[in-house]
């Protein structure tokens, strides 16, 4: 047993695909800013691919979510899909090794932050989703003793928050950085689809 | 003979330096040569398992180079290193070369049966010969 | 703000390099960019007198770079500079820089209305992320 | 008056175009050892469309040729296009401005001499069309007091001999010198379609 049901699992893949498409169009205004304009149809892209897959086909909420990442690699196009496809890859490695409670899952939040920082060579600083999800498992880790749901609903703030504070940053990795200087100021796509994950969370595994 | 493999969040980018660099060298005498480009519908992006599908179809035991378009095709690529047989990945090359001129280097260095390194480093040198000309 | 001229062997290069750099900037804000490729019949080749009425097609006060793909295409760009008008000529810079990895970073950089010296620099420096990224 | 009449000129141009058109296939076979396989291709679409000026509608030796090069430079699409149509337009200017006898047309060829250097920032040795050309400039030079047709029967041989040397070089220039050590023992096309140029001269401008 993991941390998280199957069904959990899927709940969470399910709002976050809901929530991506109710924001693609604002994502993709983000990125209009700094990047390409493609933020919100990529996720939105992935996402949908994403919902489509059978929940009830998989014996274990990691198998769920390697397919998730895996679907994300080869739908999202841009450089979230790597990004995004290493996350939910390493948490549900994590996961279904880890133990089955609240642990489980900070160890399965920090191996994801793990992978998106390699594949990202990327740190928190640097303007990116990063910026949301390393204070996010901070917070988690914190509350963690509070159990699963009141960690979750710390990790959501602590990441709105480090989205928020990255938009002072100058971008250094990602098209952003092209911009330089002139990034300052414009809130991090990546960021603020990082935050939009983990309030999924917050919503839908807060029971495990 | 090395494979070469080439990555770009454009398919129809892919192709046109393809084309333009298979004009330097005779078919029966081309490298093996692998595109993985563009998202599966057609607009831009990198997929990392088609970059991966591309790797092993040109795969020699020579080594295969991988050729990107922007940084960001880096991250795909370097995953589907991950997705690789271990021993495969071992002999792969992502190169820090300029697509198209870094293609067409590549392509002839590569024909005549020079190493993975060879290539490679012919590949990273190859605005030479522009920065030479516009001086 | 510069203009920009794109010559290549190849249109469909030029032109799958121009969609692919033209992702990263907003219509409103991008420079003028021309394109001056491939031969007259739709073959492989560069054309000076394409270039010199691609040049004068974007030209600004501010300067018009120049990107080009292969050594020989720096030749045709030369010949055209010689056609134009002298005063225009002397603010048409030939660029040394990556035809793909260049154009993007030109294109995003002339769109914030940078001199031709900073557009031209950051051009020729455009390998520097893939290089970093591939580490 | 130049050193050449506008009659000549067209003979010449029609000569060479004819010779390129017999040749084309040579030509493209030699690029195929060591560049891309379209010189001769590149010259034949190049002087067909020369051929097909109206010669009878150019008052000078110099404006038709100009007009040549000019269709040269439109019409090869490779590297020789920039080339020959330097060597012709700096040919035609030099021949208008320069006097009547042999030493006009010497003028003109090392006017079309220092433009290719000037264009290809190559020089004798890179195994280029220069090869050829260098020479035969020289061999007319020497030659020149006894007359101009003895100068471009001189001019020509010279030629020949200079692509035939310039066989055992490496390139240095253009595509062969992708090649490296490899491009030894090839025959260079650009030396060998200039060294049918300076044939046909010495057919056509003999009477000079
Ligand atoms: N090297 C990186 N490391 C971590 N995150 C990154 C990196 N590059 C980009 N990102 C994140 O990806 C987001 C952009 O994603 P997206 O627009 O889908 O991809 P692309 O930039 O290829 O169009 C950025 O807002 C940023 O948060
Ligand atoms: N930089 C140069 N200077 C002088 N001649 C050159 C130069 N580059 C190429 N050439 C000549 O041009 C010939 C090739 O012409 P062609 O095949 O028509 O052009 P491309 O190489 O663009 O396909 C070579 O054989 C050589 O003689
Ligand atoms: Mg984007
Ligand atoms: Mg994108
Ligand atoms: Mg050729
Ligand atoms: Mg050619």
């Amino acid at each position: 047993m993991a941390a998280i049901s199957t069904e959990q699992a899927g709940a969470w893949l399910a709002d976050y695909a809901q929530v991506i498409g109710e924001n693609a169009a604002m994502l993709t205004d983000l990125d209009r800013q700094t990047g390409d304009a493609d933020h919100g149809s990529n996720m939105d892209r992935g996402m949908k691919a994403v919902a489509a897959l059978d929940v009830s086909s998989f014996d274990s909420p990691g198998a769920l979510l390697k397919k998730a990442g895996m679907t994300l690699v080869s739908n999202v196009g841009g450089a979230s899909g790597p990004l995004y496809g290493t996350f939910f890859l390493r948490f549900a490695g994590a996961l279904d090794d880890g133990p089955d409670d609240a642990s489980g899952l900070l160890g399965a939040l920090r191996a994801g932050l793990e992978g998106i920082e390699q594949r990202g060579k990327a740190e928190r600083g640097d303007k990116t989703m990063i910026d949301a999800l390393a204070p996010a498992v901070e917070a988690f880790e914190t509350q963690s003793g509070a159990g699963t749901s009141a960690a979750l609903t710390a990790a959501a703030k602590a990441a709105a928050r480090g989205r928020d504070e990255a938009t002072d940053l100058i971008a250094r990795k990602g098209r952003a950085s092209y911009l330089g200087e002139r990034s300052k100021g414009k809130q991090d796509p990546g960021a603020t689809s990082m935050t939009l994950l983990l309030e999924s969370a917050a919503r839908t595994l807060g029971s495990a | 003979m090395i494979g070469i493999v080439v990555v770009s969040h454009s398919r129809a980018l892919a192709e046109a330096a393809v084309a333009l660099a298979e004009q330097m060298v005779p078919q029966e005498s081309r490298p093996q040569l692998a595109v993985a480009a563009g998202a599966a519908d057609g607009s831009f992006g990198t997929d990392a398992s088609a970059v991966a599908a591309a790797i092993e179809q040109v795969d020699s035991p020579d080594g295969v180079l991988v050729l990107l378009d922007l940084g960001s095709a880096v991250m795909s690529a370097e995953m589907a290193t991950e997705f690789l047989d271990p021993a495969m990945a071992e002999h792969v090359r992502l190169s820090g070369a300029p697509l198209v001129e870094g293609l067409v280097v590549a392509l002839v260095t590569a024909s005549t049966g020079a190493t993975l390194d060879k290539v490679e480093s012919e590949a990273r040198n190859a605005l030479q010969a522009k920065g030479k000309a516009v001086g």
